[in-house]
């Protein structure tokens, strides 16, 4: 993987939040510098500034308005969805 | 084939009348906000969306319903913002030349639209309390 | 609850818009005449019934169907007679609180429909041929 | 079974054809006059006078325009109904 630095670097990403996961992180959209790492690491990063998150399986996400895989990493600028379990119908 | 996310109420009716005549069998499904969840009286409900996903997946599980139960169309509205008991929060219609792969095809549609499409309701009581599901 | 065998053509549209809020799912099913059978062309259908057996029958069974899924209501209606392709001949619509019961329950209804009830449908092709199912 | 005699009395009864079974028949009404027996057994005389009958099952018949029992014995004046395979939908 060239290109790709361990630690030191820090990346901006925007971390959008949908139906109770807004009420649980407080906002619809958050902003957060963070070093570089996968979908699944950032994911623990914000079950620990939004404790409530904790309590369910956050099986979806977004990166950048598409469906992602949680193990793809994370880069500058990157836009994260964080979808609660669906429930449409 | 169709696959619609929409905060305009949906309008019922035949949707296949004037597709060709090799149609034998027309299923449709609506899903209807009821007026009570959980036992306590709903004032209504709220949908929210990521539209731009919701609206790709649900095509994406028309396609998939289209080539495995050999469909000759399928339809798909989900209805989102605020939807009041008795209304209609989904619309699903499919049309095949024989019925077995109709009702097959249409119950699987709902059902990966309730699974996988980004979309989420809150319930908004009588009471004034709110919950999300 | 309605079963009905008609010489009108049947008109479709959502069937339990009145029918009160504990109503969370409805499932509609068409059946269309082709304009093929046994890959000749069709001319038109002519259904011929024993109109009282019929007519009882069918309330016989979505009676049986809405005891066994309980469902809210049940709607059958058979167009008999002259029947050209892209016409309708059976439309059968049910409603329950839940999805399960009523896909199965239409099916159910639809599938006891076609085994049970005494109607014969006649080919006429553009041929000029006929023939009895 | 009181009133039940064996032989000898003609019972009149109507025959009811619809479908295919018109054109096997020759007609929609055929009026007999036959010993007293069964459905069944009746069934199987008009399978001798309409050979066409024979190519396939019976299954569904009515008597007096109600659904019927094979084995129920015919009485004088009954209408007997001969259903077709159905192929309604």
């Amino acid at each position: 993987m060239q290109g790709y630095h361990i630690g030191g670097k820090q990346m901006k990403v925007h971390i959008k939040y949908y139906a109770k996961y807004v009420e649980y992180a407080g906002a619809k959209i958050e902003d957060l510098e963070v070093e570089r790492m996968s979908i699944s690491d950032l994911l623990e990063v914000l079950k620990d500034r939004h404790p409530r998150l904790k309590e369910e399986k956050m099986s979806i996400v977004a990166l950048n308005g598409r469906f992602g895989n949680e193990k793809t990493l994370i880069s500058d600028g990157d836009t994260i969805s964080v979808f609660p379990p669906v429930s449409g119908g | 084939m169709i696959g619609s996310i929409q905060t305009d109420p949906i309008e019922v009716e035949d949707p296949f009348r004037d597709r060709g005549h090799d149609i034998g069998a027309v299923v449709t499904f609506l899903g209807v906000v009821r007026d009570k969840e959980s036992s306590k009286e709903l004032k209504h409900l709220f949908y929210e969306a990521d539209e731009t996903l919701a609206s790709e997946e649900m095509n994406k599980v028309l396609d998939e319903a289209i080539k495995k139960y050999s469909l000759i169309d399928a339809i798909a509205i989900h209805r989102i913002g605020i939807i009041n008991p008795g209304e209609i929060s989904l619309f699903v219609a499919v049309c095949s030349m024989h019925r077995k792969e109709s009702f097959e095809a249409c119950s699987f549609i709902v059902d990966s639209i309730k699974e996988r499409l980004p979309i989420w309701k809150k319930d908004h009581f009588i009471d004034g309390s709110e919950s999300w599901h």
